[in-house]
């Protein structure tokens, strides 16, 4: 069956009305009956779903029956649903490379509400795809080998539970994270809603055994720079940046940082700047691993080459003599064959918000720092006391406290028009906190709409309430402070109570203001590395958000956590196991399918230039040595593993020498002719 | 419909990013005019600039390229070198005659569905300005 | 067959006189001399010594559309030329004209084309004699001469001020009383045929070409060729200019779905032209492609048709950006000494 | 001036090496103000060799248009050196032929001739006629002519060709030895032709293009002399796909000279041989020049000067100018 196909094509175009998306403008009776007078056109037909099971059907049937060798459907875009149909044609029999269609939905219904209008240019869609179809040649699949490896970036809790489910799978994970202890956002939070499980009795459990799972290697402190190669078959180098403390020797005694010269004089990344640490430390008391790092910006001797009069005070002090500021950053080669991106968020930037009076006044902190003032490994050992001085006595509990919604989020005017989802449940937990340590505050929290849209997230919000905390429909257009004199901390909250209409000017000498979430600062280095692109709100983009939640433009990259949008933990959690299922997947069935539409070049029209080799961003081609009839000449070659389909080269090559399968010359020429054509 | 000259734009989308976009139009119901009829390729760097030339022979009235924004392109570099060539090309055709707003080139993203639908009206309007392409359109009168 | 004559200045009015043919005159588009159809008398130019491009792209048009078919469909809707139109070719050269002749025998051998000889047929030539032949002709050594009547409907001379016609067909009658010539005497046709002689002596190339047809197939491995075909672009411009080769290629051209089958000129200087599907090429370097056009014109063709299939228009000559010349070949190939030719 | 005694002695040391096949350099013309390219394989044809203004041709052009021969079975192919003559502007096409990887660089021996100008035949056509002159000599900025003993002195600007009056590389870019004494640049380059061709408006550039172009009878001569021309199968000429027809209408004309000067942007070195040879006087070089100048422009690039240079539409840089693109 398979040896004549390609001599006489026969063609079954199928038209689907899509419910009523494309039957409703399009006239598809007509478009059927345009179609079957092209020629080469065998069988013309048109069905309410084409995608659906009895659509399916329809084709292999005809193929069989019929013996077509070519198939058309005119539907959605063939980044929707080409792969359906291309197995549906693997089913019956016929190669599934002799499939081609034409949107006639995103690009003609949908776009186009006049009839007439959108039912010519559906015919000449139609036409210009009979017109490809022609020429479309059979291609087989090849399969590549998967390295039984998975590279995740990014140690959070997104991170972490993918990489423990595929290490519990039985393959090798190395999980690289860039600050120096795993755990991400979440280890910095106290409790968590909406079970008020604590943050930390969750996550370091997970944290530990992320540490030390026999299939995980974990590389902390450490960040990717390179990656090459393509699905299944990926090389990565990994910095890993010199602690200038050995690795080993190093107890996590925590000696050193008691006598640090800057002890308790840096400001802790991980208390959001509220806590402080030493030049050597530990981000948080329960970091994996336990390891010490010096920060080389801030250590004395590193930055400025002379720590105190006696030299630095931690060597002297640490038994195994673990510190050594000769340490270099180490390069590691791994090779692995999938990838998950778990690289977090960034909370917005209050700099980004200066009406809400956040840099000027210590009373008015963010939701995370918010978490850090309350969480028991805090600067204030979870007592909600501001305005300590430097030594951490004095200081006073709030009276009034105001929780501000929506800060950074479902705001144009700083560029974050998205919801970022965790905003609502994180103030009422945070709203329940104060109501635990503070009875008699006055808890009042600024709304535009509550989203308590998860399990159990109602119900919290109801107990919330009930506990005394007042919700007031507003957002505030500006927070100042009340008065300048010292020790008087009241801050005055403009604005305006919606539900009444009223304006008020509330005031508080606590404001926590509920930040949302935006992409990382760094997130350009990662998409530059994956190739991966962005969506609107400039979080990576999925494959689609339905279909393909955790997959990647990039075969064998995947996505996890709020890197991909913000999202609250149990969803990240879920992502997490869905991305790792999608790398087990390539990695346990060992073979992954590659491109079929790569290049090909025939030898005797190539001259050898070399255009094409500089051209491929891949690095996918190379002159070889050809024998043509007795003289040795230079002939390009395609790795047709390492090979896109991009076609970059066929544009370069002068003489057409090499083209991309299924978008050869050959076979775009022809659609051009057709749709050149004014109808 | 008074008989007003209706431009054939023939249309070279990269299939990551301008083709997507133009999807997201269409999922998001952005109507847009039908002078513009598609192509499918995979990355803008495909394009080869004599795909339209031959398409000003073939009849078109003007051509356009959209791919991804620079430093965008699923395929690293092949947007660069479509810029490089479009920017030849349109000298050329230019100094051949042809009317500069025939030929025409965008960056599209996945998620511009509504710059894709401005895109295509400024183009669509371009090329009316610049009326139907005669130049060297293949007739088949002397056939 | 009659003698005429009418005023130079009159030239203009005689063309527009010619109502009911369709005329063609040598015009200059540039300094680039062409038979195009007359659409303003004044363009037209009799000075220049020859066109650049032969006038044998009117009856052997550079593309031509054999017929039109739909894909798909089974009819085919053929663009036969209309014989009984009425054409003429005003100032062709004698030499255009004789390559006409020669050319017939190839369109009238195995199978009658008719494209070709419809053309012939519904055009009259109206030669005009040649007063000084320019510097690499060499019509004489060919049979022609300056006022050659070979192929030709009637002949003009340039005697001055004023131009002597002398009809040679009826054809040639039926254009002399449509463009309403005045009688002319004997003194007319005894200067023409004075001009003529001198005109003769002026040709200042000739060859001989006694015993080339019969001595190139001994030459076939003769490494004479490569002294000429080492230098040579393998352009096809001697081939395009030629007015006696009449080598074409046929290819289809499709838009969508309507196509025709149309011919056009080929050269067999172009690798394209004897190259296989399969890639090789029995031609495969520029020695076999020029030994080849000059052994089809000056051994295969007379081989079939007894006449050399050049006229010595001097074009190939003129033309060549490297300067290979047709006459130095030929002497070439006179002193070498071939081997046994091998019989097919 | 040169010294053609020296100048062939040269040649026929060449030429008698034994790893040497030919050598190609010019030999007096019999026709007209051109000279002929000689290929000369055995050191008794080198006394044909001369240089002087009528050596127009570009013997660059025959190293990549010699068809490499089938090697009959149990034979090895010729490998032997090919030695060329070339001008200043003839050697940047060799510059652009080892960018691209067309021949080794150790397969050729340049012989570099520095020179002052050569004839363009179709004004010295225009001046003498069709005749051959006897001598034509380069005297200072004088042009000598001695035509059957009598001689003419002639400006450069009247009779030499467009390109060398802005000649920007009288010297030879590379060359294994230098013939003679380096000249000193005396052109100067500013593109004034293509500055003044855009004033046109378009509608006036495409009369002026449909005028020429309609002259052409695609005969691909310009193709064929080009140096930087030697696919192995143009693309004008394929059938499958079938881009341009072989049908000479406006269109198909009109899209082989348009795509021509696409496949040398970047790629045309300005020998203007295209020009020189088009049996229907086409202004070619308005093109390629056109292209040269916005190449400069836009990509600060200039071909067949650097034999390290990346080909121009092979690489490209991020901030290249995109001012056309929405």
């Amino acid at each position: 069956m398979e040896e004549n196909l390609n001599y006489k094509p026969k063609i079954g175009v199928y038209v689907c009305h899509c419910g009523i998306n494309i039957g409703s403008v399009v006239d598809v009776p007509a478009v059927v009956e345009f179609a079957s007078k092209l020629p080469g056109v065998a069988v013309s037909r048109e069905y309410t779903y084409m995608c659906s099971d009895p659509g399916q059907n329809l084709i292999k049937e005809d193929i069989k029956n019929e013996n077509l060798n070519r198939v058309i459907v005119a539907s959605c875009s063939p980044r929707m649903h080409e792969p359906t149909f291309r197995k549906t044609l693997k089913e019956a029999g016929l190669n599934p490379y002799f499939l081609e269609m034409a949107n006639i939905r995103e690009q003609v219904s949908w776009v186009h509400p006049d009839r007439d209008e959108a039912t010519a240019k559906a015919s000449k869609l139609i036409e210009a795809a009979v017109a490809k179809a022609l020429l479309l040649e059979a291609l087989e699949e090849k399969e590549v080998d998967v390295i039984p490896s998975c590279l995740v970036i990014g140690a959070g809790i997104a991170g972490i539970q993918a990489s423990l489910d595929i290490a519990d799978a039985g393959f090798k994970v190395y999980l690289v994270e860039k600050t120096p202890s795993v755990g991400g956002h979440m280890a910095q939070l106290d409790k968590t809603f909406p079970t008020l499980d604590c943050s930390a009795c969750i996550l370091t459990p997970k944290m530990v055994d992320v540490a030390n799972h026999p299939n995980i290697e974990l590389m902390t402190y450490s960040q990717l720079e390179e990656i090459s190669g393509y699905v299944g078959n990926f090389k990565a180098k990994i910095r890993k940046k010199a602690r200038y403390v050995d690795f080993h020797k190093c107890t996590g005694c925590g000696v050193c940082a008691e006598n640090c010269r800057l002890a308790g004089r840096v400001p802790n990344e991980f208390d959001e700047l509220i806590g402080m640490r030493g030049a050597i430390y530990l981000p948080f008391p329960q970091a994996v691993p336990a390891k010490y790092t010096i920060d080389p910006k801030r250590c004395l001797q590193l930055s400025k080459g002379k720590c105190g009069k006696e030299g630095p005070a931690c060597v002297a002090v640490c038994g195994p003599g673990a510190v050594n500021f000769e340490q270099e950053d180490e390069m590691v080669e791994i090779e692995i064959g999938t990838v998950i991106v778990a690289s977090g968020y960034d909370v917005f930037p209050m700099e980004k918000k200066p009406e809400y009076g956040w840099k000027e006044n210590e009373n008015v902190l963010t939701g995370l720092e918010f978490e850090r003032l309350v969480s028991a490994s805090g600067p204030t050992g979870g007592k909600p006391i501001l305005g300590r001085d430097k030594k951490g006595e004095g200081g006073y509990e709030p009276k009034k406290v105001a929780f501000i919604h929506c800060v950074g989020s479902r705001d144009k005017s700083v560029g974050n028009e998205y919801c970022s989802r965790v905003c609502c449940m994180y103030l009422a937990k945070q709203a329940h906190l104060i109501r635990d340590k503070l009875p008699d505050a006055e808890i009042n929290v600024f709304y535009m709409d509550v989203r308590a849209f998860g399990k159990g997230f109602e119900e919290f919000y109801d107990r919330v309430r009930r506990e005394g905390v007042r919700y007031v429909r507003g957002n505030p257009s500006e927070i100042y402070k009340k008065s300048g004199e010292e020790g008087d901390h009241t801050m005055v909250i403009k604005v305006e109570d919606t539900l009444t209409s009223t304006p008020l000017e509330y005031e508080a000498d606590l404001v926590v203001l509920g930040v949302g979430l935006e992409p990382r600062k760094d997130i350009r280095e990662i998409i530059d590395l994956f190739k991966l692109s962005q969506s609107t709100d400039g979080f990576f983009l999925e494959a689609h958000p339905k279909l393909r939640p955790v997959d990647t433009a990039s075969d064998g990259v995947f996505l996890a956590g709020c890197c991909q949008g913000p999202k609250d933990i149990p969803d990240t959690v879920a992502q997490a196991k869905g991305a790792a299922s999608s790398a087990l997947i390539l990695m346990a069935y060992g073979k992954v399918k590659v491109e079929a539409q790569v290049s090909v070049v025939s030898p005797d029209e190539c001259r050898g230039c070399g255009f094409c080799v500089e051209v491929c961003p891949f690095g996918a081609i190379e002159l070889v040595d050809e024998n043509r009839m007795g003289n040795i000449v230079k002939v390009a070659f395609v790795n047709e593993a390492l090979c896109k389909g991009c076609g970059s080269c066929a544009a370069a090559c002068l003489s057409g020498a090499i083209q991309p399968r299924s978008f050869k010359d050959e076979q775009i020429l022809p659609q051009i002719a057709v749709l050149g054509v004014r109808p | 419909m008074s008989e007003e000259f209706e431009p054939n734009i023939v249309a070279f989308l990269c299939n990551w990013c301008s083709y997507a976009g133009a999807d997201l139009a269409g999922t998001s119901r952005t109507q847009y005019l039908p002078n513009i009829k598609i192509i499918r390729v995979m990355c803008s760097g495909r394009v080869n600039p004599l795909f339209l030339l031959n398409a000003l022979q073939q009849g078109a009235d003007g051509v356009l390229i959209s791919g991804c924004h620079p430093g965008d392109c699923h395929y690293l570099e092949g947007n660069f070198y479509a810029r490089r060539r479009f920017m030849l090309m349109h000298k050329l055709l230019e100094h051949v005659g042809v009317d500069p707003g025939r030929v025409n080139m965008s960056w599209v993203s996945a998620s511009e569905g509504v710059k894709f639908k401005d895109v295509i009206e400024e183009v669509v309007t371009s090329v009316k300005e610049a009326g139907p392409m005669d130049q060297f359109r293949r007739r088949q009168l002397n056939w | 067959m009659g003698d005429y004559k009418f005023a130079k200045d009159k030239l203009a009015e005689v063309l527009s006189s010619l109502g009911d043919y369709q005329v063609f005159a040598p015009t200059p588009a540039g300094d680039v001399v062409r038979f195009l159809e007359v659409k303003d008398p004044a363009a037209v130019t009799l000075e220049s010594a020859n066109s650049t491009v032969p006038p044998k792209e009117l009856m052997f048009p550079e593309t031509e559309t054999l017929f039109k078919y739909r894909l798909g469909d089974t009819g085919l809707d053929p663009s036969v030329p209309d014989a009984s139109a009425r054409r003429l070719v005003f100032g062709i050269r004698p030499c255009d004209a004789m390559a006409y002749t020669i050319v017939d025998n190839l369109f009238s051998w195995d199978f009658t084309d008719p494209y070709y000889l419809n053309r012939r047929e519904n055009t009259t030539l109206v030669g005009f004699a040649c007063g000084d032949p320019c510097a690499n002709c060499f019509c004489p050594s060919m049979g022609g001469a300056p006022a050659s009547e070979k192929g030709l409907d009637a002949l003009m001379f340039d005697l001055g001020d004023t131009f002597y016609v002398k009809t040679l067909t009826d054809k040639g009658d039926a254009f002399a009383k449509a463009a309403g010539l005045d009688a002319a005497g004997d003194a007319e046709s005894k200067a023409a045929e004075k001009q003529a002689e001198e005109a003769l002596g002026k040709v200042k190339r000739s060859i001989d070409t006694a015993g080339i047809p019969e001595k190139l197939p001994s030459l076939y491995d003769h490494p004479f060729w490569e002294q000429f075909s080492d230098r040579c672009l393998s352009c096809g411009i001697c081939t395009f200019l030629c007015p006696t080769c009449h080598c074409f290629d046929i290819q289809d051209e499709a838009e969508a779905f309507n196509a025709r089958r149309a011919r056009m000129w080929d050269t067999c200087m172009f690798a394209e032209y004897t190259v296989h599907t399969s890639g090789h090429n029995p031609r495969p370097t520029r020695k076999e492609r020029t030994r080849n056009r000059i052994s089809h014109k000056y051994s295969y063709f007379p081989e079939k048709f007894d006449v050399i299939a050049c006229v010595g228009c001097g074009r190939c000559i003129n033309n060549c950006p490297v300067n290979i010349d047709l006459l130095d070949i030929l002497e070439k190939s006179k002193q070498a000494e071939g081997k046994e030719a091998k019989t097919a | 001036m040169v010294d053609l005694k020296e100048l062939q002695d040269k040649a026929k040391e060449v030429i008698s090496r034994d790893d040497v096949r030919r050598l190609i350099g010019w030999q007096r013309g019999t026709y007209g103000f051109e000279s002929a390219p000689i290929v000369v394989t055995d050191a008794s044809d080198a006394d044909k060799l001369i240089f002087d203004p009528t050596c127009v041709q570009n013997p660059a052009s025959f190293i990549t248009l010699e068809e490499k021969r089938p090697v009959p079975r149990g034979q090895e192919p010729d490998t032997r050196k090919v030695a060329v003559m070339v001008k200043g502007c003839d050697s940047r096409a060799i510059v652009q032929q080892l960018v691209e990887k067309a021949y080794p660089r150790e397969n050729v021996i340049v012989m570099g001739m520095p020179c002052r100008g050569v004839i363009d035949r179709r004004k010295a056509a225009a001046l003498f006629g069709d005749v051959t002159p006897d001598e034509v000599k380069l005297d200072g900025d004088k042009v000598v002519v001695s035509l059957n003993s009598e001689t003419k002195e002639l400006a450069r600007g009247d009779i030499l060709a467009d390109k060398c009056m802005r000649c920007r590389y009288p010297n030879p870019l590379v060359s294994d030895e230098l013939m003679t004494e380096e000249v000193e640049k005396w052109g100067a380059d500013e593109f004034a032709d293509v500055d003044e061709f855009e004033k046109m408006s378009p509608a006036d550039k495409w009369k002026f293009w449909e005028e020429q172009f309609s002259k052409c009878i695609r005969c691909y001569s310009c193709r064929n002399v080009c140096p930087m021309c030697y696919c192995v199968e143009c693309v004008v000429a394929k059938l499958k796909p079938q881009w341009t027809r072989r049908s000479t209408d406006i269109s198909e004309n009109a899209a082989y000279h348009v795509q021509r000067a696409w496949h040398l942007s970047g790629r045309c070195i300005e020998c203007m041989e295209c020009q020189r040879v088009c049996p229907v006087d086409i202004p070619i070089m308005t093109l390629n020049r056109k292209m040269t100048r916005d190449v400069k422009e836009m990509f600060d690039y200039e071909p067949g000067v650097d034999v390290e240079a990346e080909p121009l539409l092979a690489c490209y840089n991020p901030q290249d100018p995109e001012d056309y693109i929405m």
